[in-house]
């Protein structure tokens, strides 16, 4: 863990509201590991609005290039000053922060599972995944081809590649609930499922991963102020102790059996 | 002229520097150590510490406002006996006075986690939090009141064997009255400030955003609170005076040791930058290089004349 | 569904919407004339009136702090004769409630002050301003307790024929207090925040940066605080209440409105955007229609259940 | 007086420290008198820090384009965010504000006395004086060359262009009342002075232009926040009423016999 002032390699607009974010740090990239963050400070240095740092999932990580890359929507004022950043700009970084995924040891198939930008922390899970020679289906799921995040890594690292749109622009027609319950066979095939996404949607796909028998980790959100565990600001309920777990150090990563969702949207 | 002097005596401790961390911001000192080197730190202030553990309250805790957050983590903690067993033998090997923030609901409580303490070796001082914003029993209400302040400062000074520093709330409409019926109740020191009562509603959901419904204000927006508040104790009592909120640089530290804080918390700005005591320390000496200014203690209340 | 409404009742006054100006952010009104619509606002509130003209504190009096802005004006003002004859003319002839907030020296000032502003015509309200923070006699200190608030209050109702609205000072303990002993003593309506006692120092100077030392904090960083107040008097108080402290866009009006303000005040937010006015009365009532809601009256306190 | 988004032109450093921003605000342009000033918004619309909006002098309009343009040193933190504004964003700009500087209505030569920065304001008066067929003198004063900001058009627009630098890098070596010393046979000839800059150098200018027997007007600076003379926050002492005056509306321009000046460098 360090904090770094990072250049900007890149900061793109990927699809209306969503930026791609690549920024140099080889000392964070040689460490993050996938379902990590970072904190990402959004204002320069000596204001105060946004006060606090903002915690964003590696995306992607090039630990040759020492380059860190982050998908991001622009949701308010943190992200949307982050747009503003350029090329050769620095953005003060601390990471890698965080428990994230664990792979499964064996080379069985695994499945992904992603909404909206819930996908920005799974592009460089399933990477690895990939290079580890697992099978990979992935199941991504948005509103709309618009907003739809179908990462071109994603796409390569994924044995089969299913997606859908609540307004059928592309791929299956319906949510990505619908779409899984679509896939049971494929789903069931898998060694763990990898879920990230709005809470309704996990907490769905996580009651369907305990059907189908198959276990699941996924990545929370929360609220933070220190990213550390010095605050207890950004904890979270889990069925595995009668105290409130951090999201910051515990998670953001749990297994799906323990933690406590809201299902409604 | 020789290199200027950052060192504080402070009601019996010695501190390499006016820096301390402010209490429930900095865990239990090690959650920020790869990050923060200890020796840019005069002391570290652990987290509010009670009797039995505390669950803390329900999420959301923390929300970010305009220049600042309310939090309302509600004193979860685990109890003075997992931290004299768990936390603090992790801590007491590094070079550095440990101060320990105690909390309770009722005022028997205080000398009760002392009782504890006093038989656990390496801490330096005790912090008497009475004026926690998020519990509901207890907490802020001892530190609204100057009797009730007074009597939790004597039950802790009657059992401890370590320096007492109380901590103030702000939540009140004279200051320097309390601060004074802690001192003459044998307070050893005297912080200030704990967090402001506030609170934001969530426009959709219409209903308070924190858990708790309220939680207490800190970070720059409550500086110049903070500042008028160190200002008018400073110059009320006799004893040192730790003060905080909002610090998040060498400038605004500096504003209140010229108000007239002996030392100076950090708390929210750990979050924005984890190396701020090392930046202050860095922009305080080369202030005083500049200024010709052999020692810390030459500033302290600089701005009164 | 038919338009929302913003119209608001408050006290005998009839406003078109719940957006006032708080005094002594908007002059007498007509400074910002040719910026602000009047059609926006539901009332002017303008600048403390004394009996006599008071000269006001010397500069520096004004300086930006984070997210907010502290103030010592001292309540500048030409006295309540020179304001019947040259400025109240000047708003008149416009279609919008005026209400005077008035200050004092002693609590005989404020009926006093009433005396003379009862022969004039075109006044909807008073606002009895017991809060101010930078003036050394009066002002804050009939704020601060519930015994002086309520004489205060009661001296203006005797002699009052036009409603009577009492600003309450957030620097106090227990603002239910407060608010609840200037209800008693006859108050026709509530007004809360006024700002906060604090200040700054120059660390150069090693001097307090405004003239008069200390000033008032106001601006979006004191919104959570404000917004606490408002909603514990609110729940408190039987009378109308016009929340104010850092409002500067829908959103925050909105959360002043949920959390029980049947009105609320625009400071600070003129001097960034005089356009605040129009725009938070546009997004009150997109969102009115986007909920489905009528009146905006629906609305107040609805963060309570 | 109006409140716009106006389109940025041109925000450029032309000196270390020093920007030139060039904005489109037709209407703006149109009213627009040298001495008086625009409030402008330094940070993004939802940002509460910086929160007030920073005073900043015409230092050049053509109303012809309807543009307006600013001579701004980066001080602190409005400052700095005012620097990242590029061509195609606006700028939140409320004015003209205040009352501007007074042309004498005969030909007559006068003086233009501008120290550092304090040149700003200046640059638009010496041109319209130009046009107008007066004899324009100017004395400018800097740290150093590195800082003198010699604008071209301030140049074209002087009859007799002096320069001074307290290390003497450009023209007259010491600061500019010891330039004015020197020159004072050029001064007594001028119907009036036009100064602006650090207090002390216009406490000495006005004593100067005192002595000489000419008057002067000079443009002050306070903090502010409404910028209208409605908070009564950025008043000043003069010696025309036993009242405070408003900088923003009495002024910024004042009478150099009226003005109680601070000295003290
Ligand atoms: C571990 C972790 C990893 C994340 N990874 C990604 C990612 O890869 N890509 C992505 O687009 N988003 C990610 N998020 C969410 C992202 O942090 C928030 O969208 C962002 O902080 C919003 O900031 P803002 O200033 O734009 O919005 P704000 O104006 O602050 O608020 C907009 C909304 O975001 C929520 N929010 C505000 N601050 C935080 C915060 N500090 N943490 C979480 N939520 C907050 C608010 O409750 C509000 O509903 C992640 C969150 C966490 C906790
Ligand atoms: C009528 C007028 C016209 C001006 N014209 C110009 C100009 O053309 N070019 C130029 O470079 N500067 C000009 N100034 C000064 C300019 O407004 C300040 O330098 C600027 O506001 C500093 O803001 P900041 O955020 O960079 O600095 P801050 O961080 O706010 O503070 C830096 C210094 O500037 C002072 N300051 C801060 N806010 C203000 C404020 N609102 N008004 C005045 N001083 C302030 C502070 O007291 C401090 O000493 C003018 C000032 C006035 C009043
Ligand atoms: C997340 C958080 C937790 C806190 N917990 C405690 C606590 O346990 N005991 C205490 O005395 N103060 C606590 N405080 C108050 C701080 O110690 C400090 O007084 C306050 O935050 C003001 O300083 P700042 O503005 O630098 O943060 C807490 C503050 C924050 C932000
Ligand atoms: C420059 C300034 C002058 C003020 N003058 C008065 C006053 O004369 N009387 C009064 O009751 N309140 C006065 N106030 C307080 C405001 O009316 C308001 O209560 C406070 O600023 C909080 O609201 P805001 O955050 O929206 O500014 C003043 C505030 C400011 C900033
Ligand atoms: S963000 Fe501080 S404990 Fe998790
Ligand atoms: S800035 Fe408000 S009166 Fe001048």
């Amino acid at each position: 863990m360090i904090t770094c002032q990072a250049k900007v390699i890149l900061n793109r607009e990927v699809k209306p509201g969503y930026y791609l974010l690549r920024l140099v740090s080889p000392e964070i990239a040689r460490k993050a590991l996938p379902g990590q963050f970072a904190l990402l400070r959004c204002s320069t240095k000596d204001l105060t609005d946004p006060l606090l740092r903002r915690p964003l999932s590696f995306h992607n990580v090039t630990k040759e290039q020492g380059e860190i890359s982050f998908l991001y929507q622009v949701k308010g004022k943190g992200t949307k000053e982050l747009t503003r950043f350029v090329p050769g700009d620095t953005v003060d970084t601390m990471g890698p922060l965080g428990k994230g995924f664990q792979l499964e040891p064996t080379k069985g198939p695994i499945a992904i599972i992603a909404g909206g930008v819930g996908v920005a922390p799974l592009v460089y899970l399933a990477c690895m995944a990939h290079d580890k020679g697992n099978t990979v289906y992935t199941f991504l799921g948005a509103r709309s081809t618009e907003s739809l995040l179908a990462d071109p890594d994603l796409v390569r690292a994924s044995t089969r590649f299913f997606a859908a749109t609540d307004d059928g622009t592309e791929g299956f027609c319906g949510n990505i609930i619908e779409l899984l319950h679509k896939e049971t066979n494929h789903l069931a095939t898998c060694t763990a499922a990898y879920i990230c996404g709005p809470e309704p949607v996990m907490a769905a796909a996580v009651s369907l991963c305990a059907k189908v028998g198959i276990p699941c980790q996924v990545s929370l959100e929360s609220t933070m102020a220190c990213g550390v565990g010095a605050c207890l600001g950004c904890t979270c309920r889990t069925t595995r102790s009668h105290n409130y777990s951090r999201v910051c150090t515990e998670g953001p990563v749990f297994d799906g059996r323990e933690v406590i969702l809201d299902e409604k949207p | 002229m020789k290199n200027p002097s950052l060192k504080v005596a402070l009601c019996g401790l010695s501190l390499r520097t006016p820096i301390m961390t402010a209490s429930g911001t900095f865990g239990y000192g090690l959650e920020y150590h790869p990050l923060v080197d200890f020796a840019d730190l005069g002391a570290v202030v652990v987290k509010g510490t009670t009797l039995e553990p505390w669950l803390g309250n329900r999420p959301p805790r923390i929300l970010e406002t305009p220049s600042g957050m309310l939090n309302a983590i509600g004193l979860e903690n685990c109890g003075v006996e997992a931290f004299i067993h768990d936390k603090l033998p992790k801590l007491t090997p590094y070079d550095l006075p440990i101060v320990v923030n105690i909390a309770g609901r009722t005022v028997d409580e205080y000398p009760q986690v002392i009782e504890h303490l006093e038989k656990a070796q390496g801490i330096a001082a005790y912090e008497l939090n009475i004026s926690c914003p998020n519990v509901r029993q207890g907490g802020m209400a001892f530190g609204t009141d100057p009797e009730t302040a007074a009597s939790v400062t004597r039950a802790a000074k009657a059992i401890a064997s370590r320096p007492v520093i109380v901590k103030l709330s702000p939540n009140v409409t004279d200051i320097t009255a309390i601060a004074q019926a802690v001192e003459a109740a044998g307070a050893d020191a005297i912080s200030l400030v704990n967090t402001f009562v506030g609170m934001a509603i969530d426009i959709h959901k219409r209903r308070p955003v924190l858990g708790n419904k309220i939680g207490g204000l800190s970070g720059p927006c409550i500086r110049p609170l903070a500042v008028r508040m160190v200002w008018q104790v400073a110059q009320a009592v006799r004893v040192p005076v730790i003060g905080m909120g909002g610090i998040d640089s060498w400038q605004s530290a500096l504003e209140f040791i010229l108000a007239g804080a002996d030392a100076v918390g950090i708390g929210t700005a750990f979050f924005v930058n984890p190396g701020i005591a090392r930046d202050i320390n860095q922009g305080l000496l080369d202030y005083m290089q500049k200024e010709g200014i052999d020692s810390i203690s030459q500033l302290v209340g600089a701005a009164w004349k």
